[in-house]
């Protein structure tokens, strides 16, 4: 009871800041249009937005500064994220700020126009595929080493129970969760991306096919991805790969759950491709080249996929985090990548037990967060470069 | 509207068609799967005469095409069948009842169930969503546009269990103010049934409302760039109704979509949070008879599925059509 | 109509040193460069100029408002008193729509789609809490009334896709009439309709507007259009005030250069060839063509010849068949009946069927350049595939013809070789289009309103270049339009349709010489000509009954 | 026995058990009865068997007040308790005992109490409370065999019906079964146990087969006890307050089961190297997080009366596993090692670890990880390396006779060693514990030295109640939850 009449003290006390804050800013800024025009919701918004700042930067203080260390270390994470956040702001301005000055003219004018949240987006999808490609080098444990420390507290302070040779510490067996994290860009970024890419070959040019040909080429492949899109995806993609269990394993499985996953989801890329597709077969300019003579290929791959790219592209990045998320229900559901290959949504799985301890022991229960975060730390990076080049490609300005 | 009427019989034909190309390629899979009902349910100690028995038993010695072929005689006279599962098996006693589970009967209050929560989850993401989204485009690249944006997206990118024990934490284990536990079953209170539900509703509006809510902000800003929400500025409406009554009408379409492929999910794709939240629904019926290769309760419920997502369609299909003044009122 | 009239009426608008700037490209750029503009009660002021001259954007800062991306950057607007740059959002919403209304060029996709006409018609007064709703659907009826709409009780009740576009335009206006204002924005109001739509559209604002005595700034590239509706015009060039004059005196006596040179663009005109000998095997023959969408004629029983060198102009309403006749010809839409043939053969009637040789030699060039090169092109590469695809030349000898076409079409390959469509004006994209069929080295081209949808400087550009062309390479034109202007300077011959039927065919100069089909004369009487009187003296010798569709309706 | 005060019973309340092993397959037909979820309802609570394991360890009379052997063991009399009657009324007699015994052996039944009821080779009614079953050979543990969980009492004539509703002569009555889901049930108004157990006066088991669901579930207060403590969160469940870990070291064991007639299981070198390149204690640390033991390749454990503690480890030697594999001729040891988390939890962590410690020894284990679900029928008996698990079983020669006597359908190895069938047979009929115990003993070193399984580590049973409920202080130990008879035995505070 006592917990809601806070809250909603507090927000009585926000709105109020909200509108004094309003008040102010007219008065100072003698009637600037953005005080002017500013309407309620938005100033109470500010000053909800301050109101948090100014508990993130208490909390943070708090942690960092005054607390006692076994009682700030609950906070680990919290200052993790603080430290990650400004971190990765700052890096992304100052990447921004790169590509602004070295690089072609074309390169820079794109950087110029790039808001900071595509920068980021793009920052952290390089550095992914950073660690994903020199995952070896980088990696300090290989990602099937089993040392004898197992479930140590990240962070690497000895007296909390940490260990400095293990930064965020190791799994229930004892295997160092950075060097998983990392290999884990490699395995999961890595299989995800082939996925996606089968499935955008696949999709996408039986969709444009289907918007070209129309008649029965189109009809009966739209009928087949009904038909497949009817069945639940992640109930397919496990009937299907406890199937292929019966005829492969090892790699051969890893192989067969891309390529059913790439089948399942080749059905939403087909759909979409044959939509942008009917949108540009009806332009004058594919009946120009249809008048000419030219052959299917061609009309297909080099007048239709050129003006497909933006829209593929934007849903080329939220079909990739989804394969992920996918291979992580399907490993919760005992199918999956195999180990010990490090994967993020396995390594999720296997240590989300711990989140409900948070109460006893914040910070191992705080583990499984890593993997999780940086799972969704990708989708949202891929998010925020699809949002801009849809932005740039639906021609608004404000 | 007589077009219209035509449309959902097309649509209902071929959602028919659909279905029983659905039911082949289950039955295949299924048939595909390694071992068999008697084989798994015997588990450790399966004796090759048991397993004989039992195969004899349920028909499962004969030719797959022919049991296909039979069991789809029974649903057109709307007989979905036993369930393996619960076959009695009499003649180890010697006293046969005769009495067997329909498939029916097992999956109807399960169904039941799985309605219940999707209807739920519905009832608070759907308005949740769109709003969020009439927001977002209206104070569109601002500081709550790009909260909304980020928040909405780690909810999408983090796996399901995971916001399930994310959301059982906070609510649940350090404040307890809902149950963990969402084992609902016949006859509970409607309040009670629907605290119970709580939960699970709430975790799957994490799942679903990103997508929505995306969708929603799209299409209301593709459409503020267009002559007419230009004109109704100009004829000084408000910012908010402007959105709302002039821009919102026109983006329906996609909206009602993505809100039938969310509604969908909710009833196709949820075993992942039923398994969590330990809720009797569909979903762990069928990956449950999976299993144990009960081939009548695993078509039935794709069957289910399929259904669910062909009428959702077409429902989305026949309201996009009704929202739409051109289709509704042709020339 | 004199200017003088206005003398002493009370200033409602001023404008004052405007200067506006557009973001394009991340960079502030100027689109108005210091503007200044002076609108009294009850006064009209036409504001003319090429496309991209800054009218529209003009025309909305009288509002107080801008587009997105688009800034005031130094000047004041002053209406009625009020200044609008200071005032707040929410003041100049009590405004918009109230005292200011705006009437902008395309109805059908201004009015909302989701919505009745006469619930759009009511929002701004209710809003404004000026009339009840039904107050405000009474008036609007009696507006749509005044404004001679069919059934004006139950039109209101429509959807806009259910109503034509000349409909919708007086709609809009009645619309803007709603609260009855004290300034109106025209912009463009007619330019997206048929001649025939809009002499009506043009006769009732200019009824209502004198009705309400309401003062309207009326924004066109049309001089003719304008001379009609305006007391005083004002020309506008790339972002300057070129010249400010009233309307006889602008006509009669235009001062500056660039004034004289729009006046000028109606004098394009080709000889007329003389008449084709008897016998001559026409480039292409349509011989009693009767094609069909789905199961519904559009076209019924057309036939025209098109001789080698000449030039056919195929005029007539919207929707009268006329492309339908050229996608016949190209055979994207295989006739039902009659045949097609080309130079004295047969062609089969399905493009697909057709070889090379015959795709080849008929080209098409299309209205709209946008939709018609490949926005991820460059124009080396449009021009570059049909030379390839017909002649097989490739490398250096396919770059060295490329060049020879742009040098023919007048943009220079080294400036343009690499640039993309987006990269390019209306009629720069239109003569890469010509180009592309060009390259074919076709013999007959059909010209699909290519002028349609550019500015007249620029389109009298094109027409030249395609003379040019006709006369060097002996090519033969279809040429569809259904602006009789272009037909005046362009054509040998004339096919006029109507509901896909030849009405009339001829040579040129016989069809502008009575007497014609009455459709014909309807078409010739819509064409507004520069005499500010010419729409007073129709109106007075015709009635309003007789003019424009109203006419056609009439006919059948 | 722990030396604690009895604690003063109360009756009353409702218990509400977490339990996970169910399926929607389950019925009240004991004879399929395999895990968790089932046991606990069925002799647990629904149903009765014969005789009984106490708490304490002890074989006591359940529906039998006493029985008597022939001196070669071979025939048995049981007399049976008097006034016992079924839940739908029907008294409970002789003729109920030779039809439910029968239920195991009719024909195409399938039964994993086969092996027990098999043997008898006559079954005759004495009188109406009175039976004698006569075996075809000698069994000294033949009455403890008979409290097996599969070998419920049901009434004759009437099986399909009890099967279908879950009659039986139980201290609970089955109000309300969702099989998969859950399971309501209500004491009965009188019983033959009245005053010694039974003091619910209802139960409702709730499935829950997700781990942490399940911790979840008693964390928050809407279940009373959980079976199956994840070990891998036990230390953070343990702190705490409101809640009660119990823990039991059992006979329950993990095992890795070679198929010895596949090659390279069949050298016997191979079998030894490998069961000298696993870390116990590394496993019994990390996969049991110390709720075990290491153990020593032997199915027996320290709960068993012949438990033979004192042979030699085979312990972690990569050197002599390296110099075996040489041995066997071989230059290096490539194997599969199939695992799923179905086998045990932490199976698949299991087989991680082992092929992590097998390296130092230059065997290269390749873990293949299978699907959970199929994998006793896909698995288990088929591949030639997998993971697997035992209860364990009260007697050595119960458990001998299960899985490692030549020819029994779960003899998971394959295993075949003429010396140790000789002395099973015989050790299974004397009735002299001395020399029993030296017999069993030479199997156990048998089995270490040769086996077909590794058997790194024995896992307690750990289980965890809310503060709120109690017990007699005895927790039996041959089941998880108090030997699964929780439901009768605990009491609320
Ligand atoms: N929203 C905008 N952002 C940036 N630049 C703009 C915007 N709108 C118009 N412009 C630029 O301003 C200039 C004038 O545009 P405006 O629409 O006023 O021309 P116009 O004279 O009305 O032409 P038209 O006859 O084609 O309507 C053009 O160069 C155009 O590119
Ligand atoms: N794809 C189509 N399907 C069905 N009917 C069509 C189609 N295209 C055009 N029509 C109809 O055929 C008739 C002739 O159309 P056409 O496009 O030839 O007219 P047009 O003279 O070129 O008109 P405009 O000047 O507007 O281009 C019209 O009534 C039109 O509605
Ligand atoms: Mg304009
Ligand atoms: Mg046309």
């Amino acid at each position: 009871m006592s917990g809601i009449m806070t809250f909603i003290i507090a927000l009585i006390v926000i709105a109020f800041a909200g509108w004094v804050f309003r008040f102010v800013g007219q008065k100072a800024t003698n009637n600037a249009p953005t005080f002017r025009d500013m309407p309620f919701a938005v100033a109470f918004g500010y000053a909800l937005g301050v109101a948090a700042l100014i508990w993130a930067v208490w909390t943070y203080v708090q942690a960092q500064f005054i607390l006692p260390e076994a009682e700030a270390n609950k906070y680990f994470f919290f200052v993790v994220a603080i430290h990650g956040l400004l971190l990765a702001g700052a890096a992304a301005y100052v990447f921004r700020l790169l590509g602004r000055i070295v690089g072609t003219a074309g390169s820079r004018k794109l950087f110029r126009q790039m808001p900071l949240t595509a920068a980021f987006g793009v920052l952290v999808i390089l550095v992914y595929a950073f660690m994903a490609i020199f995952a070896g080098a980088l990696a300090p444990h290989g990602q099937e080493e089993v040392f004898a420390q197992a479930n140590v507290v990240p962070g690497g302070n000895p007296a909390l129970g940490g260990n400095p040779d293990f930064p965020l510490g190791t799994d229930q067996i004892g295997r160092d969760i950075l060097s998983r994290l990392i290999y884990g860009a490699r395995n999961t970024v890595g299989i995800a991306f082939v996925t996606t890419l089968i499935a955008f070959v696949v999709g996408g040019g039986l969709g444009f096919l289907a918007a070209t040909l129309r008649g029965w080429v189109d009809q009966v492949l739209s009928r087949a991805v009904d038909v497949l899109m009817a069945i639940p995806a992640l109930i397919f993609a496990l009937l299907l790969i406890t199937v292929a269990k019966a005829w492969v394993d090892g790699t051969g499985l890893t192989i067969a759950m891309i390529l059913i996953m790439a089948l399942i989801d080749s059905t939403r890329v087909f759909r979409l491709a044959r939509a942008v597709g009917m949108n540009i077969v009806v332009m004058d300019y594919i009946e120009a080249a249809k008048l000419r003579g030219e052959k299917l290929s061609y009309i297909v791959f080099r007048e239709i996929l050129p003006n497909a790219t933006a829209p593929l592209l934007a849903e080329f990045g939220l079909r990739f985090c989804f394969v992920f998320l996918t291979i992580s229900s399907l490993s919760f559901l005992g199918v999956g990548i195999q180990p010990p290959l490090a994967d993020w949504g396995t390594m999720v799985k296997d240590m989300s037990s711990f989140i409900n301890y948070a109460a006893f022991a914040p910070q191992v229960s705080a583990a499984p967060l890593l993997a999780a975060g940086a799972i969704a730390l990708l989708t949202v990076a891929v998010n925020f470069v699809v949002d801009w080049m849809l932005h740039r490609s639906s021609g608004l300005k404000d | 509207m007589n077009s219209v009427l035509k449309i959902i019989a097309q649509r209902l034909a071929l959602g028919l068609l659909t279905l029983f190309i659905v039911s082949i390629v289950i039955f295949a899979a299924v048939n595909l799967l390694p071992g068999d009902f008697a084989e798994a349910i015997l588990g450790q100690g399966a004796t090759p005469e048991a397993v004989a028995a039992i195969r004899t038993d349920l028909g499962l010695d004969q030719h797959p095409v022919l049991r296909y072929f039979q069991w789809l005689g029974g649903v057109l006279q709307g007989d979905l069948g036993n369930s393996f599962a619960q076959a009695n098996f009499a003649s180890f006693v010697g006293d046969d009842s005769g009495v067997r589970t329909t498939v029916a009967q097992q999956i109807a209050p399960r169904f039941a169930n799985t309605m219940f929560l999707a209807g739920v989850t519905a009832a608070i993401a759907v308005p949740f969503a769109v709003t969020l989204g009439i927001l977002a485009a209206l104070y569109r690249n601002s500081v709550f546009d790009r909260a909304a944006n980020i928040t909405t997206l780690s909810s999408i990118s983090s796996p399901e269990f995971f916001l399930a024990y994310v959301l059982i934490l906070f609510l649940a284990v350090l404040n307890p103010w809902l149950p963990s536990l969402s084992n609902i079953y016949d006859g509970m209170a409607f309040s009670e049934r629907l605290e119970k539900t709580l939960l699970p509703a709430l975790t799957l509006t994490l799942v679903v409302t990103a997508h929505m809510m995306r969708m929603t902000r799209a299409a209301i800003i593709n459409l503020l760039a267009s002559p007419y929400i230009e004109m109704a500025r100009l004829k000084g409406i408000k910012p908010m109704r402007v959105i709302v009554k002039h821009a919102l009408p026109n983006a329906l379409a996609p909206i009602i979509n993505v809100i039938a492929l969310n509604l969908a999910y909710l009833i196709t794709g949820v075993v992942v949070v039923e398994v969590v939240f330990v809720y009797p629904g569909i979903g762990q019926l069928f990956v449950d008879s999976v299993k144990i290769r009960d081939i009548p309760v695993v078509q039935a419920c794709c069957l289910i599925f399929a259904a669910a997502y062909i009428l959702l369609n077409l429902t989305a299909d026949i309201l996009s059509i009704v929202s739409n003044p051109r289709l509704r009122h042709p020339k | 109509m004199s200017s003088d009239a206005f003398k002493d009426a009370e200033t409602l608008v001023e404008m004052r040193d405007i200067h506006m700037e557009g973001r394009s490209d991340e960079e502030w750029h100027p689109i108005i460069k210091g503007v200044d503009l002076t609108l009294r009660k009850g006064e009209v002021l036409g504001l003319i100029g090429e496309s991209g001259a800054g009218k529209s954007t003009l025309g909305l800062a009288s509002m107080g408002f801008c587009r997105d991306g688009v800034r005031i950057s130094k000047g004041s607007v002053i209406f009625d008193g009020i200044d609008l740059l200071a005032a707040s959002a929410e003041e100049k919403r009590q405004l918009l729509g109230k005292r200011i209304a705006y009437v902008a060029q395309s109805a059908a996709a201004s009015f909302n789609p989701a919505h009745r006409l006469i619930d759009q018609h009511t929002e701004a007064p209710i809003s404004h809490g000026v009339l009840s709703k039904e107050d405000s659907e009474a008036d609007g009826m009696e507006l749509y009334r005044k404004l001679r709409l069919p059934n004006p009780d139950e039109i209101g009740f429509r959807y806009p896709h259910q109503v034509s576009g000349g409909q919708l335009q007086r709609a809009m206006t009645a619309m803007a009439m709603a609260c009855r204002p004290d300034l109106i924005i025209f912009d463009e109001p007619t330019t997206a309709l048929d001649v025939t739509t809009q002499i009506e559209v043009l006769a009732s604002i200019r009824e209502i507007v004198e009705e309400f005595n309401t003062a309207a700034i009326y924004i066109t590239h049309d001089l003719a259009v304008v001379a009609q509706m305006a007391d005083t015009i004002k020309v506008l060039l790339k972002g300057d005030e070129v010249e400010e004059a009233e309307t006889r005196e602008m006509l009669s006596n235009p001062k500056q250069d660039y004034t004289k040179s729009l006046w000028a663009v109606r004098e394009f005109q080709r000889p007329q060839k003389p008449a084709v000998q008897t016998g001559t095997t026409p480039v292409i023959a349509v011989q009693n063509v009767t094609a069909a969408y789905g199961k519904v004629d559009v076209l019924h029983d057309v036939s025209f010849d098109i001789h080698q060198g000449r030039t056919v102009a195929v005029v007539g309403e919207s929707g009268s068949g006329k492309s339908t006749t050229a996608r016949c010809i190209t055979g994207l839409l295989p006739p039902r009946l009659g045949q097609i043939s080309l130079a004295g053969t047969a062609l089969p009637l399905d493009y697909r069927k057709r070889d090379r040789e015959q795709l080849k030699k008929i080209q098409m060039i299309y209205q709209m350049a946008d939709t018609a090169l490949n926005p991820r092109k460059t124009v080396g590469e449009i021009i570059g595939r049909p030379v390839e695809f017909y002649t097989g030349l490739t490398g250096a000898a396919k770059r060295k013809r490329v060049e020879e076409l742009m040098d023919q079409i007048e943009l220079p390959a080294s400036q343009f070789i690499d640039r993309l469509p987006s990269e390019m004006s209306g009629g720069q994209k239109q003569r890469v289009g010509i180009a592309r069929s060009l390259a074919a080295e076709p013999e007959f081209i059909i010209c699909d309103e290519v002028t349609s949808a550019l500015d007249q400087l620029v389109a009298e550009g094109i027409l030249r270049l395609l003379a040019d062309l006709q006369d060097k390479l002996n090519l033969s034109y279809m040429f569809i339009t259904h602006d009789l202007a272009t037909v005046k300077s362009i054509a040998d011959e004339v096919v006029v349709m109507k509901d896909g039927n030849v009405v009339e065919a001829g040579p040129k100069t016989e069809m502008f010489t009575p007497p014609h089909h009455p459709y014909t004369d309807l078409l010739l009487s819509s064409v507004p000509e520069m005499d500010p009187d010419w729409l007073t003296n129709l109106l007075q010798e015709r009635g309003v009954d007789n003019i424009g569709d109203a006419a056609v309706g009439k006919m059948t | 026995a722990t030396g604690m005060p009895l604690r003063a019973q109360q009756k009353g309340g409702t218990l509400r058990l977490g339990l996970n092993g169910a399926n929607t397959s389950d019925s009240w037909d004991s004879r399929t009865h395999s895990d968790a979820f089932m046991i606990n309802l069925g002799h647990g609570a629904v149903f009765d068997t014969l005789t009984e394991v106490a708490a304490s360890g002890e074989l006591v009379g359940e529906l039998a007040e006493s029985w008597e052997a022939s001196a070669d063991a071979k025939v048995w009399t049981f007399n049976l308790r008097q006034g016992v009657t079924f839940h739908n009324g029907k008294a409970f007699g002789a003729d109920d005992v030779i039809a439910s015994l029968n239920m195991h052996v009719a024909e195409g039944a399938k039964s994993a109490a086969k092996p027990i009821v098999e043997p008898i080779v006559e079954m005759k009614k004495l009188g109406e409370h009175q039976v004698q079953l006569t075996l075809k050979a000698g069994n000294a543990d033949f009455p403890f065999l008979l409290s097996d969980y599969h070998l419920c009492m049901f009434p004759a004539g009437q099986i399909e019906e009890a099967i279908a509703k879950g009659i039986g002569t139980g201290m609970y009555k089955v109000e309300a079964f969702d099989p998969g889901v859950r399971a309501l049930l209500s004491r009965v108004d009188s019983h033959y146990k009245d005053g010694r157990a039974g003091w619910f006066d209802s139960v409702e088991v709730i499935a829950i087969n997700d781990t942490s669901a399940r911790m979840n579930a008693l964390m928050t207060g809407q279940v009373d006890a959980v079976n199956r403590v994840d070990f891998k969160t036990e230390a953070l469940l343990k702190a705490n307050p409101m809640i009660n870990i119990f823990e039991v070291t059992g006979n329950q064991h993990f095992t890795f089961p070679m198929l010895t007639n596949l090659s390279p299981f069949d050298n016997v070198k191979v079998r030894q190297a490998l069961k000298h390149s696993v870390n116990r204690q590394e496993m019994v640390n990390k996969i049991l997080l110390g709720h075990g033991a290491v153990a020593n390749d032997i199915p027996i454990g320290p709960a068993n009366q012949y438990f033979a503690s004192d042979l030699e480890m085979n312990d972690y030697d990569p050197d002599k596993a390296k110099h075996l594999i040489k041995e066997a001729g071989l230059d290096g040891l490539q194997v599969d090692l199939s695992a799923s988390n179905a086998a045990f939890n932490g199976a698949v962590d299991a087989a991680l670890l082992y092929q992590s410690s097998a390296k130092a020894a230059g065997i290269d284990i390749n873990v293949v990880q299978e699907p959970e679900d199929g994998y006793w029928s896909n698995v288990w008996l088929k591949k030639a390396w997998c993971a697997c698990y035992w209860s364990g079983r009260a007697t050595e020669d119960w458990m001998f006779s299960t899985a490692y006597e030549s020819g029994v359908p779960w003899n998971d190895t394959q295993w075949e060693n003429a010396r140790f069938q000789e002395l099973l047979i015989s050790a299974r009929a004397e009735l002299d514990s001395t020399k029993r115990r030296d017999q069993y003993h030479e199997m156990q070193m048998i089995m270490a030295k040769e086996g077909g399984t590794v058997i790194p580590m024995y896992a307690n049973y750990v289980d965890a109640h809310s503060t709120k409920l109690t017990n007699s202080g005895v927790i039996g130990n041959a089941f998880q939850m108090d030997s699964s008879r929780l439901i009768e035995r605990w009491w609320f505070a």
